[in-house]
């Protein structure tokens, strides 16, 4: 049983478009999904297109490591994309912090009201661009959502899967355990969908392949390093045989990080970050931080172009791309994110 | 006459005070009855308990025989019993009309407020009361007199049966109080009862049928006014003689030659122009007028709580830095202001802490405030001033209106400045207490200060200023040395029967 | 005309301070004038109007709401919930303004009956009812919300007009007519500016004053309601922070934090200036980390020419006294 | 003794519902009394208690301050940034509360001179100085913090003892003496209690408000400055929200939003009543949801608690006072 059997039954944003199938599953569960490579494949190299497009990018928020990585490798999919004759203009922006659901949606109105071809967007929540989409329709500006909630309305998303990055995160914890003891979950900010399925994700991992290794905590931080590390101080000693935490991002596991090496367990307790942050990458060279679930944000955000402009010079592009991630470990650390997820760039596929 | 309202055993006690112990008595029906006593007699905390915003300790409270408990204000007023409190409660950001009709708006088609009507209203109702501002006008343009007018137009306003008068003169003009005096007197005509506060005496010997005195919350008597002397009611208040009042006792200390102070044709925002007098070495200087006369705005600007857009001000020769009150401070001028609630004392603080506020660094222990020094200082002027109770630790939002007073003026006392401002200094102070600090301007005078007072007391201007300056509509209208003090002639000036006439 | 201008100086400032803004973006991005951007601001400015208007009337009073972005969440995902379930949109909006109303009584009772200061009565409130929030969704956001409903509060029923802005201006002008025309406004009013000599009047403060929670929160309830018009979505996570966004619209609009003095007019000038400025941070394409400073700029710069503004009014008030040796009406001063 | 209870009957309250909960959950939950989980507790309310501190006594004014949170990141990133550029950890410091100084005395002016709600103005600021931590840092957390200069500000210099809950006691112990025991600190209270009383006696009001949102920043400072030393980072996203968990540690305390009073032992209390509340609600394991509405109901009963216990030691006076004839000192009535 998986998450989605939960999510089943949640209402959908039914009539719209025939995208229906996708939005009753849920993005993260879509059976219909492909792999970035599969698609590449089937639908062969980037189509020419007949005129210069203008791109837009509803990013969610700066502050964060990981939407600036979203932005760094869309402006640097403009390079090699001009060099294979594709043009275009992208211009990225942000709303102020992720709680600023008014101000994504003006910039997405901004964009509309300047004319861009086409848009690429990562919602703050399900809803807070429908005004801007349903204004985007009536001007038949083709969107693509990268990351996060899938949206019927616009057909495509690009993401990273965020339970087979669980499930990758548990898998790991499993094997780096031993295979038996206890572990716990520092929680994003139940907002968006990835601190809910990341969790859950990670718990039936466990519930159904290896009973042996128990969740004895759940806990909400957030997404706040100093909040992390409270709740994690206060587990050390609730519960001192703890193996290993898995936190919703790495800005969390770092915090959980300090309490653990404040509490001389750093040898015990193996800290499990999500996103693959540039921090959380030097502290696993420092040999601190015991891994984290790489979502590649600066490829992602290649691909969500990639397949935006698919769509616009007229590919029938899937509905739901998911996007390289891996495990990054003191193993693995040092190699290079293009050989990890073979990533070859938009020419010769 | 029957009883109508009858006290008895009332004895009421706050954290830290005593105000009533077992006080009885009765007042009659269509009488106006004035309750008499010392500040802090207990006199407002009693009336308090009549209109519900107290509950008594012990004792009862019947009206027609009937046992009353009012909970709160409301209650009482929906049984036709009002009160005119010794504090001016108004809201500043309201109209005239809106506060005066607050708790009785005039509606239409249902929830509408029906402002036209109610402006009617209020107007027609200070008319009659001979009101000379606007219905419209909000609150907190008006003068404190008016605002204490408003007030009183408020009660009469409400359909009363029983109305409580806490000291409503003491800052209205006589004019005023004219118009005051015929409206009770009219009240009385028509079967309503009156309870009246005041420590003018002549007032109550010209408006109260009875009194009732009290002294230190025990009940002393009730006297029969036609039946009673002055001398009588005063000793009943005090349990002393009190030596006549209002008179200079010790000798004339001027030095006419010595310029403290020196003003030079100020002119403020509030709208007085062309403002010049000079302030002599040890004079008490009285600026007299009624009120409405700027006075309180001149005496701000000088102090640099207000700023002047004109004139000039020299002190001992030199300008004066008056951009804000702490310079004047500095420079050793002090404002006893008028308005005791809203610029006199600070309600959280205790005694010792309000008198010291504008003297601290006097009780300075290098970077400490010494607790010690402070509340010796405090006890000390305390005593001078007789401030009742005479307890560093007491919350001054707690005393009477008339020790609120005292602790204002004890600020002033310690700090030590050449001039000392004083607005209605004796507003709401009891007759004892009067005598009092009419004894301590004359000690400041000693000690080589000088005074400026303003007050709207005659008795007072005349009995203990060297010069009196009279005021009107913002412009000084005449200025009498003590040997040129003519009761007629001053209030002439103050009320404007000689119009444009050089003074100088 | 003067009077009206006397009257007003404080929304006058905020008009001033809108009238440079619209001019600075539209010289530099030409774009920020057009109709389509306009009526973009018109809209954001809804939701932070609307629950900007409710709580001038709490502000007025000398208190706070810090509950009402929660609220907005909470009501938002239960009437979303109803129209998924396939209650008729009228009845959900009526049961959403009831539950808001409900809402905001709550909290009032619990400053006046219990005696709470009102910015820690609300702030508990707001944990309260944001965990309701997601209790009643599991977390989950509410999706398809009926077009009937969605139409109803949210359709464009005129080039460039939508329901929503109607409903801002209806919801606006009841509060006004609440605060400026009826014995409730007086006693808002009244209360903010000493509530002791109010009580001493023979008003009932504590039940005025609850009441004014209650009428507060219906502006909440309305931004709520529309909101899951807009986004066919109900949230439980949204609304965080918004408190704070709705009382700058206040404050910018001239209400003051400390009780007796606000004006619906200038909550929505202020809710419109908030957008405005939001929109042409974004027009301009700011670098989100300068929005910040600029955003914080122009709070702090247009309550400074509403302060410098109402100086000067003074002072032109003192200048048609001096010459017209006529006494003026009224004083912009506090 | 009996003064003492009576002087203190605010803080008493909270102690009450401090003790009620650490009972309640020491049933549910033993390990929640262990020396560790208390010592857990303490060290958790540094950071809220040291900002709220320093707010108390603005709040005293009758001013608030919201751009906390905003300093303590912005404060934090540069400290930060000087400890990893290899700036001596001590003199570090001393920047760094003299930036949080400076920061708070620019709060003040805005307040002071520029006659800006207290309010807005520092809404305002929290956008700004939010905005500065990100340009300063370009948005990243600033990472290697040296651990000398961890050491200095949360080394464990007995067992159970931080250096950090040293600096949290003796900057209460400072607060303390400033507000009781100096000039400022009365003039600190006055002003809240009627400001212009205070400035008709001849005080600077201007002056002794500014330096208070000086100081009161320090607090602030010194808990980005141990923030930095837990976390080895300094974080520009820190502190979102943060404002408004100092100022309820504060108000359960005792301390009035309308300002005129408060006490250092109170917001001391009451960050330790909130941080134990946390820490309760993690060790119970209780579901993220309903621990929102748990923190909200804590905070309303705390409160209430605090408004039944000042009743009740009204009457108490009155009855000692019945039984001794004597006059007590104080009253509780505000
Ligand atoms: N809330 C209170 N708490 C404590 N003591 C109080 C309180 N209110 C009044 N008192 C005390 O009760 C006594 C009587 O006060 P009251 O106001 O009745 O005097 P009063 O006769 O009206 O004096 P005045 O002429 O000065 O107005 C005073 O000693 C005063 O300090
Ligand atoms: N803020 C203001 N704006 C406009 N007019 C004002 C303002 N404040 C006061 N006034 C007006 O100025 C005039 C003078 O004020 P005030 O009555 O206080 O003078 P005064 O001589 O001190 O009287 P008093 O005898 O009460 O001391 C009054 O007519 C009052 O209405
Ligand atoms: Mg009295
Ligand atoms: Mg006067």
């Amino acid at each position: 049983k998986t998450p989605a059997d939960d999510s089943k039954d949640k209402p959908t944003i039914a009539t719209e478009l025939a995208a229906a199938d996708v939005a009753e599953q849920g993005f993260d569960y879509y059976d219909g999904a492909m792999q970035y490579k599969d698609v590449v494949d089937e639908l062969g190299p980037i189509p020419k297109l007949d005129k210069e497009l203008k791109i837009g990018y509803v990013c969610k928020a700066f502050e964060n490591e990981f939407w600036r990585m979203q932005k760094e490798g869309a402006e640097a999919a403009l390079k090699p994309m001009n060099d294979l004759g594709i043009k275009y203009t992208i211009d990225v922006r942000a709303a102020q912090g992720e709680t600023d659901e008014q101000g994504q949606l003006a910039v997405l109105n901004d964009m509309i009201n300047k004319k861009y071809d086409g848009i690429l967007m990562s919602p703050i929540s399900e809803g807070n661009l429908v005004p801007g989409i349903e204004n985007a329709i009536k001007s038949d500006i083709a969107m693509t959502v990268v990351n996060d909630a899938f949206m019927p309305h616009i057909g495509v998303t690009v993401g990273a899967w965020h339970l087979q990055a669980a499930e990758l995160a548990a898998e790991w914890v499993n094997k780096n355990i031993g295979g038996e003891g206890t572990v716990a979950i520092v929680q994003g900010l139940p907002k968006a969908p990835p601190a809910r399925t990341r969790t859950e994700g990670f718990k039936n991992w466990f519930a159904n392949n290896n009973p042996k290794v128990e969740v004895v905590a759940i806990q909400n931080a957030d997404w706040d390093r100093m909040k992390a590390k409270e709740v994690v101080d206060i587990w050390m000693k609730q519960y001192p045989d703890l193996k290993a935490i898995y936190a919703n991002n790495d800005t969390m596991a770092m915090g959980a990080l300090e309490a653990v090496k404040a509490a001389g367990k750093l040898e015990q307790v193996l800290v499990v970050g999500t996103d693959g942050t540039s921090e959380a990458r030097k502290s696993i060279k420092d040999g601190e931080l015991a891994a984290t679930v790489d979502s590649f944000p600066y490829f992602m955000s290649q691909i969500g172009t990639e397949m935006l402009i698919r769509k616009m010079a007229g590919q029938d592009v899937p509905k739901v791309i998911y996007s390289p991630q891996a495990v990054i470990d003191k193993t693995n650390i040092d190699v290079q994110a293009e050989e990890i997820i073979g990533w070859t760039g938009f020419g010769e596929k | 006459m029957e009883d109508y309202i009858k006290f008895q055993n009332i004895t009421k006690i706050f954290p830290g005070q005593r105000a009533l112990n077992d006080v009885s008595f009765h007042i009659c029906k269509g009488e106006i009855h004035a309750l008499i006593g010392e500040n802090g007699a207990g006199k407002s905390t009693l009336l308090n308990i009549l209109h519900g915003m107290f509950s008594a300790t012990k004792g009862k409270v019947f009206i027609n025989s009937e046992e009353v408990k009012f909970t709160s204000a409301f209650e009482a007023i929906q049984k036709g019993i009002v009160k005119v409190h010794q504090e001016i409660n108004a809201i500043p950001e309201l109209t005239v009309a809106e506060n005066l009709m607050l708790g009785n708006e005039i509606i239409k088609c249902g929830f509408i407020l029906n402002k036209d009507q109610m402006i009617k209203e209020t107007q027609e109702l200070l008319d009659k009361l001979g009101c000379n501002f606007s219905a419209k006008e909000k609150m907190k343009n008006l003068s404190t007199g008016k605002k204490q007018m408003v007030q009183i137009a408020k009660a009469l306003y409400i359909n009363a049966k029983i109305i409580s008068l806490d000291e409503p003169t003491a800052s209205l003009s006589d004019g005023e109080v004219r118009i005051l005096f015929k409206i009770i007197n009219e009240l009385k005509a028509n079967g309503i009862t009156i309870l009246y506060i005041s420590h003018k005496l002549d007032e109550i010997f010209e408006l109260c049928d009875r009194a009732t005195v009290l002294r230190d919350g025990e009940y002393i008597a009730t006297l029969n006014i036609k039946q009673t002397t002055e001398d009588e009611l005063i000793r009943s208040m005090v349990g002393r003689d009190v030596s006549m009042f209002g008179q200079r006792i010790k000798p004339f200390r001027v030095e006419k030659d010595k310029t403290v102070l020196k003003i030079e044709s100020l002119s403020g925002t509030a709208g007085f122009k062309n403002i010049n007098f000079e302030l002599k070495k040890g004079e008490i200087l009285c600026f007299f007028g009624l009120v409405g006369a700027m006075r309180t705005e001149v005496m701000r600007a000088i102090f640099g709580a207000d700023h002047a857009t004109g004139g000039m001000i020299y002190l001992n020769g030199n300008t004066l830095d008056n951009s804000s009150p702490s310079a004047c401070v500095k420079e050793g001028i002090g404002l006893i202001s008028e308005n005791r609630k809203e610029e006199g004392f600070v309600k959280n603080l205790t005694n010792s802490d309000n008198i010291a506020l504008a003297s601290i660094q006097n009780y300075m222990n290098g970077f400490f405030v010494n607790r010690r020094l402070k509340e010796k200082n405090a006890v000390r002027v305390g005593e001078k001033v007789k401030l009742n109770p005479n307890n560093p630790d007491f919350m001054t939002s707690n005393l009477s209106g008339g020790n609120a007073q005292k602790v204002i003026l004890a600020k002033w006392l310690s700090t030590n400045v050449d001039v000392l401002i004083m607005d209605e200094p004796t507003k709401g102070i009891d007759i004892g207490a009067k005598a009092e600090i009419y004894k301590l301007m004359e000690d400041l005078l000693e000690e080589g200060k000088s005074i400026i007072m303003v007050s709207s007391e005659l008795t007072e201007a005349m009995g203990m200023s060297d010069r009196i300056i009279v005021m009107r509509e913002g412009v000084i209208v005449a200025e009498f040395n003590r040997d040129e003090f003519a009761e007629e002639r001053i209030i002439t000036y103050a009320v404007g029967g000689m119009k444009n006439e050089e003074v100088f | 005309m003067k009077k009206f201008f006397k009257d007003n100086s404080r929304e006058l400032s905020v008009v001033v301070a809108i009238v440079i803004m619209f001019v600075a973006f539209g010289i530099i991005q030409p774009i920020y004038l057009s109709a389509n951007n306009i009526r973009d601001i018109i809209e954001q400015a809804t939701i932070y109007g609307l629950m900007g208007i409710g709580i001038t009337g709490v502000i007025i009073t000398g208190g706070i709401d810090l509950s009402v972005g929660s609220v907005l969440a909470l009501v938002g995902a239960v009437v979303a919930q109803m129209t998924v379930a396939g209650v008729p949109p009228v009845i959900s909006i009526i049961i959403g303004l009831a539950f808001g109303f409900t809402l905001g009584i709550f909290n009032g009772i619990l400053i006046t009956k219990f005696g709470l200061q009102p910015f820690i009565a609300t702030m508990g409130t707001m944990a309260i009812y944001r965990g309701l929030a997601y209790v009643v969704t599991k977390g989950y956001p509410v999706l398809g919300v009926p077009d009937t409903y969605r139409k109803l509060v949210d359709g464009e029923i005129l080039p460039y007009l939508r329901v929503s802005v109607i409903l801002f201006f209806l919801f606006a002008v009841l509060m006004y007519i609440i605060l400026k025309k009826t014995k409730l406004g007086t006693y808002v009013h009244a209360i903010g500016g000493n509530e002791e000599a109010t009580r001493l009047s023979g008003v009932k403060v504590n039940k005025y004053k609850t009441l004014i929670y209650g009428i507060a929160m219906l502006g909440t309830a309305l931004a709520a309601m529309i909101q899951i018009g807009k986004l066919g979505t109900g949230d439980p996570t949204t609304g965080q922070g918004y408190e704070l966004n709705a009382i700058a619209a206040a404050a910018i609009g001239g209400t003051s934090m400390a009780g007796g003095r606000g004006t619906v007019l200038g909550t929505v000038l202020g809710a419109i200036l908030f957008a405005g400025l939001k929109v042409g941070l974004i027009v301009m394409g700011v670098d989100t980390f300068y929005q910040y400073i600029a955003t914080g700029l122009v709070i702090v710069i247009a309550s400074y020419i509403e302060v410098v503004q109402t100086q000067i009014s003074n002072k032109t008030g003192l200048l048609m006294k001096i010459f017209s040796g006529k006494s003026s009406n009224k004083s912009g001063n506090a």
